[in-house]
């Protein structure tokens, strides 16, 4: 106990990625040295998650996946590597590790993530070649599997964000790829049937296989490998290789039991705090405040996730931080086809205004959702330029009654908007022009 | 005689002059020694004096020295003189067959006063003022005939040589005067003329100078505004126009007069007092046309004093000196040494700062300059 | 819109465009408002119609490639020494339109330009020149009236000043900025003047426009304008300003009056004029309550009772045939500032027959007024300016020594701020954000530039006048003001250099 | 820290901010040279928008907490503590376009061939940024905010 007493740490965080960088660098922002403790699941330093397709698809080198140095912050900042997190004693204020540590805490970052969720009790799913695909050892994994087996054919079960990354990266590696979608159709949380399509036309153009409205039933093996996948709608495809991409699951399994509370994710108010003082959640573990709705929602992308931490970790230092609210966002470039999403952008029920247009050869699409005349949606696929003002606008909830008609135009810009919003944007400052 | 010498005096030259503050008279000798001293300084072409005191019983009438080609233009003078004028006496001016003395005009002096008729119609006309306008009818319209002096009680003698020579030609030891100035001359672009050497006189101004004026084109233009006509473009002509301008006419003490001669630089004005500023401003802005500008060093005599004054950034020498009641001024320190070798102070004149001497003594004759000398009024009236 | 050609006219200017070194960018596109270039987007190519280009080198000066060169229009007439094309075309213009001419800016005919008749001096030996960088050079210059004398107070002793002196003007430099009114120029040009007088210590003219609200601030900079149209007078105006302008007459257009078409007097302009929105804004010929001296003489109390006698009154007139016996009758009627506007000042508007041939030179006009006032002693009433196409200071030297206070500059001014002298100010158009209203031009002049210019300009002069009175021995303005001396005339008759009262060259 | 400061009453639209930013920007550095061969591999960083005599250059602010930065899932998106500009490190860069989707100016665009993001550097390195040192009517100002 008095070993725990004195490593006694001000700032505890559970975590090592884009949650994590942001509550360092909200610590920083208050306390230049105050010892920040990191206790870290993976065996290595942060990373740049979301490059693991890309290593995997060999677009970048190890050597562009640690984060930046001063991303870090470098002064007194202790990493526990390879070490996991089994529980909190919020009472005691200390939290025990696998090898048997307590590390004693006065604030404490949860940014744990989310965990890949695999079917469970699917036939076959202990079998060899079947992946997940969150980490970095998962990309390195699968890498080594395929060199091992030459493998020819895979299947990406989950045609969501990071299915798609994976099935980039693997077409790049010249393998053929099916994927499969439960949903009639892919990326279907983010985007609306038109762009999904759009979306989809890429991937097939890039040499990928796509099955909507189906997914696994059964992995076939031979020998204990993967030799394919039979799927819902009868139909089987061979294969040495299965990556479930189904989504993530918030990573909260450590506060279950505590007295924090918790509902799909960690609840946390609007300075990122648990139900308890001193303890912090933020990331894809985290359920915080929707911008639009208001509702607690977990929203499992980067830029949240980074914001969050940072507020977390600058009320952590003492700070008065607020979190304006997450706003589903994402922005992927699928088989050179650059999209965006931004918002609610196939809305249900009554009072939404869409406007939209489509180009398919190009292709462009750009539709935005409009609720008494405020921005709360958009989608650009193939011209993107400039989607961000639109992003501001949702963000602000400026009325755009003024020049609804531009929106979608090429001449849109920062001259479309009301002078002061304009102005105040243009300045930085809020000052000139 | 005009026309040929229709250029402005340009030329380096030397000043000297002395004064008795207590009105004592002494003759011209030491004066001519001085001059003499400085000979380097003048190149024979030009040489004068000018000594007050020296008529006496004369002195209520005004001496007219006038030097004249012929006895034709001699005669047209006396025409208009005699008109204008009651001759109450005349003589040709002595003087002595001297080396160094060549050809010369004849010399003639008369002992004048104003007939009243002259004083009618213009309003407040003094005696001076009727003075002024025949010399200058005289100088502009008789051909060969030129008044060089016509002050009261004193004269002014000068001629083409060196200055000691003048002075000897014209028998200086003979006048008893309690100013003299003298002056050696250096003309670079006229002909030496005897009626072009200095002092230039006019009434009982006497000037002598060395130096340039810069400004005289316009210091010409702007005394023709008051009636003055520069016969001789010679820019010590403007000097003693201007001191009778505005020593006589607007009553402005010497300190003024010079203040408006050579002017603060606006800088120092700025950082005078507020009374002291004003004053200043009003000098520059009214009188910008009387602003003596380039390098001069002047000498100034009237019948109550003499006046040395220096160009305001002091291009030109002048070295004054005090010894009982003696003035000194000189273009150089050896010239005062040379008569006085111990005197009590000596020192340079500063830029624009004049050099003062007043004569203090009631049995003087009123004077063209302000008695007072710090302060105004008009002085006009004593002239009558 | 289309309108119908003019047959007879013929471009003015033939537009070049080098197709090595175009690069298609459209620069010129953007900034002509003659709609000379055009984009062709099908055969992707810049193309340039040079029968709508005035010569104003806006495309030429902003092009990043030098692309574009402007020559004369090449199609020559056949000699002619009595019918020069100049003639020819004007006559042609006059047989399709049935209008008056019109011109802008200052008299383009090649009179004598006197300025070039005159040569300064210089010392040497005999006295020293004077280094403006090491020894102090004074061009402090005050207008306004100066008493003959000034008297002191008898009794005290320091002297201290009777004399209590008119309102008088200070300028640090003897140049001042003509009367250009808000409306023939831009609210920036306006500005950019105001400004620039501040930062030099001179000032600048409302011209008979009325004074903007946003210029208050600067009226003590600022001589303003009464003129026979009376735009934006009323008591506040008069207040507001440094000293008063009666404008009688205009160099470029004696005995003519002023015209801004109304669609020109914008919601500013017709708050600032005074008058409705919208319509013409029309300055009679001459002013209906000024028919005779005694006339003027009344305006000139009036304007000082406004004023409470706290500024001096300037008159200013076209330089005329007898402008020395007007000019005299001026002062004597009470003109503390006497403006005289010779034949090649500038305008917005004229017709151009009466702007090529009405008036006289400047410098006759000048010199002969300062004679005249001298001649009857009364120059000290007033101070004189001369204004009528100053072009360096080399000029203004000229014009002190033939007898000026100060001059007005007002070509010079719009050429710093960049005018290229198109003379199409009448149209609105102009490139270079100066003689316009329109919004998207007026932005092309960045007051914050124009001032800069002006300002260097000023100081440039200033400092070429001081080298100038250096070299002649002299440190105080007040010393060339006048000098003659110091002026000799070169190919110029007997009767001119009388006029001029100067010597000639070797005399 | 030095930044673009924008005088939109003072834009006149000629755009030669943007052909400058090309030229400094390009590899000869020729204008003539980058017009005819390098047009189409270089995008401004510097944009002029225009409507009617309202017009205006706008190009990255460089925010003091640049969403940009935040968003960037690879770290290409910077901080340059010299300089203070947020800077693009395009080998990092694997053009997820986070950072359109979050930029409120609109200042980051695809790129020339839609490959990594591109954007206003302040032109690394140089005195003054090409697009101010080129404007002929000073609306675009190089310096401190606080200045102004």
């Amino acid at each position: 106990m008095g070993n725990t007493m004195k490593n006694r740490s001000p700032y505890l965080i559970i975590g090592n990625s884009a949650a994590a960088m942001g509550g360092v660098a909200g610590i920083r922002g208050r306390d230049a040295d105050g010892l920040i403790t990191i206790v870290n699941r993976e065996q290595r330093g942060a990373y740049y998650r979301p490059l693991i397709s890309y290593l995997l698809g060999g677009k970048v080198d190890e050597g562009k996946m640690p984060y930046r140095p001063s991303a870090m912050g470098e002064s007194n900042l202790r990493l526990l590597q390879g070490v996991e997190a089994r529980r909190i004693d919020v009472g005691g204020r200390i939290v025990e590790t696998a090898d048997g540590q307590s590390l004693g805490f006065e604030n404490l970052l949860v940014a744990t993530g989310g965990r890949p969720i695999v079917p469970k009790d699917l036939p076959g799913r202990e079998a060899e070649g079947v992946f997940t695909f969150t980490t970095w050892d998962d990309a390195e994994k699968v890498r080594d599997f395929i060199e091992e087996n030459e493998v020819k054919e895979a299947v990406v079960v989950g045609g969501g964000l990071i299915g798609l990354k994976c099935v980039e990266a693997l077409t790049a590696l010249r393998i053929k790829t099916t994927i499969a979608e439960l949903a009639e159709r892919i990326l279907s949380t983010a985007f609306d049937e038109t762009a999904s399509q759009l979306a989809l036309n890429s991937l097939k153009k890039g040499g990928a296989e796509v099955r909507c409205s189906t997914t696994a039933s059964r992995i076939l093996t031979k020998e204990g490998k993967v030799a394919g996948v039979a799927l819902t709608d009868g139909t089987e495809v061979s294969c040495s290789l299965v990556v479930f991409t189904i989504g993530v699951a918030p990573e909260k399994s450590i506060v279950e039991g505590t007295a924090i509370r918790t509902d799909r994710g960690i609840l946390v108010d609007s300075s990122m705090r648990t139900s308890v003082e001193g303890i912090y959640a933020a990331g894809d573990v985290a359920q915080a405040e929707d911008l639009l709705s208001g509702e607690k929602r977990c929203i499992a992308i980067l830029p949240l996730a980074y914001r969050q931490g940072f507020i977390a970790g600058s009320n952590m230092a003492g700070g008065e931080a607020k979190y304006e609210g997450g706003l589903v966002m994402n922005a992927v470039d699928v088989c050179d086809l650059p999209t965006i999403s931004v918002g609610m952008t196939s809305p249900q029920g009554e009072g939404y205004e869409v406007l939209s247009v489509l180009d398919e050869k190009a292709p462009v699409y750009k539709k935005i959702v409009l609720k008494d005349d405020r921005i709360v949606g958009a989608i650009f696929v193939g011209q993107i330029d400039r989607a961000g003002i639109i992003t501001g606008l949702i963000k602000k909830r400026i009325s755009v009654s003024g020049f609804k008609s531009l929106l979608l135009t090429d001449a849109f810009g920062l001259l479309s908007l009301p002078a002061e919003y304009r102005k105040h944007l243009v300045s930085g400052m809020g000052t000139e022009v | 005689m005009r026309g040929i010498y229709n250029e402005k005096d340009m030329g380096g030259c030397a000043i000297a002059g002395i004064m008795s503050e207590s009105g004592r008279l002494f003759n011209g000798e030491q004066v001519i020694r001085m001059i003499g001293n400085m000979r380097e300084r003048g190149n024979g072409l030009g040489g004068g004096f000018a000594a007050y005191g020296i008529y006496p019983e004369q002195k209520e009438h005004y001496a007219l020295h006038v030097m004249c080609e012929s006895a034709e233009a001699r005669q047209a003078a006396e025409r208009i003189l005699s008109q204008r004028c009651a001759i109450h006496a005349d003589e040709p001016i002595p003087t002595r067959m001297t080396a160094g003395i060549g050809e010369r005009p004849m010399l003639h002096r008369y002992f004048v006063s104003v007939r009243p008729s002259e004083l009618e119609g213009g309003s407040n006309k003094t005696e001076g003022d009727a003075i002024v306008a025949v010399v200058m009818s005289i100088n502009l319209e008789v051909e060969g005939a030129y008044i060089f002096s016509s002050g009261k009680n004193m004269g002014i003698f000068k001629g083409v040589g060196y200055a000691e020579e003048i002075g000897e030609f014209f028998r200086l030891e003979d006048y008893q005067a309690y100013i003299w100035i003298a002056h050696g001359r250096f003309p670079t672009n006229t002909p030496g003329w005897w009626g072009g050497a200095h002092p230039f006189g006019l009434l009982d101004w006497a000037v002598v100078h060395n130096g340039e004026i810069s400004s005289y084109g316009i210091n010409r233009r702007y005394l023709a505004n008051f009636g003055y006509h520069c016969t001789l473009q010679t820019d010590t002509e403007v000097i003693a126009y201007l001191f009778d301008l505005l020593v006589r006419k607007h009553g402005l003490s010497f300190e003024a007069a010079s203040m408006v001669f050579a002017p603060p630089f606006w800088a120092e004005i700025e950082r005078m007092s507020a009374d002291r500023r004003e004053l200043a401003r009003a000098l520059r802005v009214v009188y910008g046309g009387a602003l003596l500008n380039g390098p001069f060093s002047v000498l100034v005599g009237h019948a109550g004093g003499m006046v040395g004054l220096n160009d305001r950034t002091k291009l030109r020498p002048m070295v004054a000196a005090r010894d009982g009641d003696r003035l000194y001024v000189a273009s150089e320190e050896a010239a005062v040494r040379e008569v006085c070798p111990n005197a009590e102070s000596v020192w340079h004149a500063e830029g624009g700062v004049p050099i003062v001497g007043e004569v203090r003594s009631p049995t003087l004759p009123p004077s063209s300059a302000p008695q007072r000398s710090l302060t105004g009024g008009d002085f006009a009236s004593a002239l009558g | 819109m289309l309108k119908a050609r003019q047959w007879l006219v013929q471009p003015d200017f033939l537009v070049r465009r080098d197709p090595d070194k175009c690069i298609q960018c459209q620069v010129c596109v953007r900034q002509c408002s003659n709609d000379v270039h055009e984009y062709d987007a099908e055969e992707e190519v810049v193309i340039s119609n040079s029968a709508e280009c005035v010569g104003c080198h806006r495309c030429a000066t902003l092009c990043p490639t030098n692309a574009i060169s402007i020559e004369q229009a090449p199609l020559e007439f056949r000699p002619n020494a009595n019918w020069d094309g100049n003639m020819i075309r004007n006559a042609y213009k006059q047989a399709e339109s049935g209008g008056v001419l019109l011109s802008g800016m200052g008299n383009d005919r090649p009179y004598p330009i006197y300025w070039d008749h005159m040569l300064l001096n210089a010392s040497q030996v005999t006295n020293p020149s004077i280094d403006p960088l090491r020894e102090p050079m004074e061009l402090l210059t005050h207008l306004g009236c100066k008493p003959d004398r000034v008297e002191l107070s008898p009794a005290s002793n320091p002297a201290k000043l009777a004399t209590r002196l008119e309102p008088q003007l200070e300028l640090e430099t003897p140049i001042m900025f003509s009367a250009m009114s808000y409306g023939s120029i831009s609210y920036h040009a306006c500005l950019s003047l105001a400004q620039a007088a501040r930062e030099a210590g001179t000032f600048a003219n409302s011209g008979e426009g009325g004074l903007h609200k946003d210029l208050r601030a600067f009226a003590d900079n600022m001589i303003l304008q009464v003129a026979s149209g009376r735009f934006g007078v009323d008591v506040d105006y008069l207040n507001a300003a440094a000293a008063l302008e009666i404008k009688i007459g205009q160099g470029a257009k004696p005995g003519i009056g002023g015209h801004l078409p109304g669609e020109k007097v914008d919601a500013s302009i017709s708050a600032t004029r005074m008058i409705p929105q919208g319509t013409d804004a029309l300055s009679p010929a001459p002013h209906h309550d000024i028919y005779s001296i005694e006339d003027l003489r009344q305006l000139i109390y009036a304007l000082k009772e406004a004023t409470r006698y706290s500024k001096p009154v300037f008159v200013k007139i076209a330089a005329v045939h007898n402008v020395a016996a007007i000019a005299s009758g001026m002062v004597r009627a009470g003109a503390e500032v006497v403006v005289i506007d010779g034949f090649r000042g500038g305008t917005g508007a004229a017709p151009t027959m009466i702007r090529d041939n009405v008036g006289i030179p400047i410098e006759f006009a000048l010199a002969a007024v300062d004679s005249r006032l001298r001649q009857e002693g009364i120059r000290n009433r007033a101070s004189v300016v001369a204004a009528g196409g100053f072009r360096c200071s080399a000029d203004v030297v000229k014009a002190i020594a033939l007898g000026a206070d100060a001059v007005n500059i007002g070509t010079a001014a719009l050429v710093a701020m960049g005018c290229h002298l198109c003379q199409k100010c009448y149209t609105g158009k102009c490139n270079w954000g100066i003689a316009t209203q329109d919004p998207i031009l007026t932005k092309r002049l960045n007051p914050n530039i124009g001032t800069r210019r002006l300002v260097n300009l000023l100081r440039a002069w200033s400092l070429e006048i001081k080298e100038m009175m250096g070299g002649m021995g002299i440190n105080a303005i007040e010393s060339l003001r006048g000098n003659r001396d110091h002026l000799r005339g070169i190919n110029l008759t007997g009767r001119e250099l009388a006029i001029l009262d100067i010597k000639a060259a070797g005399e | 820290m030095k930044r673009v400061i924008i005088k939109e009453e003072f834009c006149i639209g000629c755009r030669l901010c943007e052909i400058n930013c090309l030229v400094q920007h390009s590899k000869s550095k020729k204008i003539i040279k980058v017009f005819r061969n390098e047009r189409d591999s270089l995008v401004s960083g510097v944009q002029v928008e225009q409507s009617g005599y309202v017009s205006f250059a706008i190009q990255c602010r460089h925010c003091e907490d640049a969403p940009c930065m935040e968003a960037c899932m690879t770290g290409a998106m910077h901080w340059d503590a010299e300089t203070g500009a947020v800077l693009c490190e395009q080998d990092r860069c694997v053009g997820c376009w986070m950072c359109i989707m979050v930029c409120p100016v609109g200042a980051i665009n695809t790129g020339p061939n839609r490959a990594v993001a591109s954007k206003c550097d302040l032109c690394y390195g140089a005195e003054m940024p090409a697009c101010v040192a080129n404007c002929p009517n000073e609306a675009l100002i190089y310096g401190e905010y606080d200045e102004e």
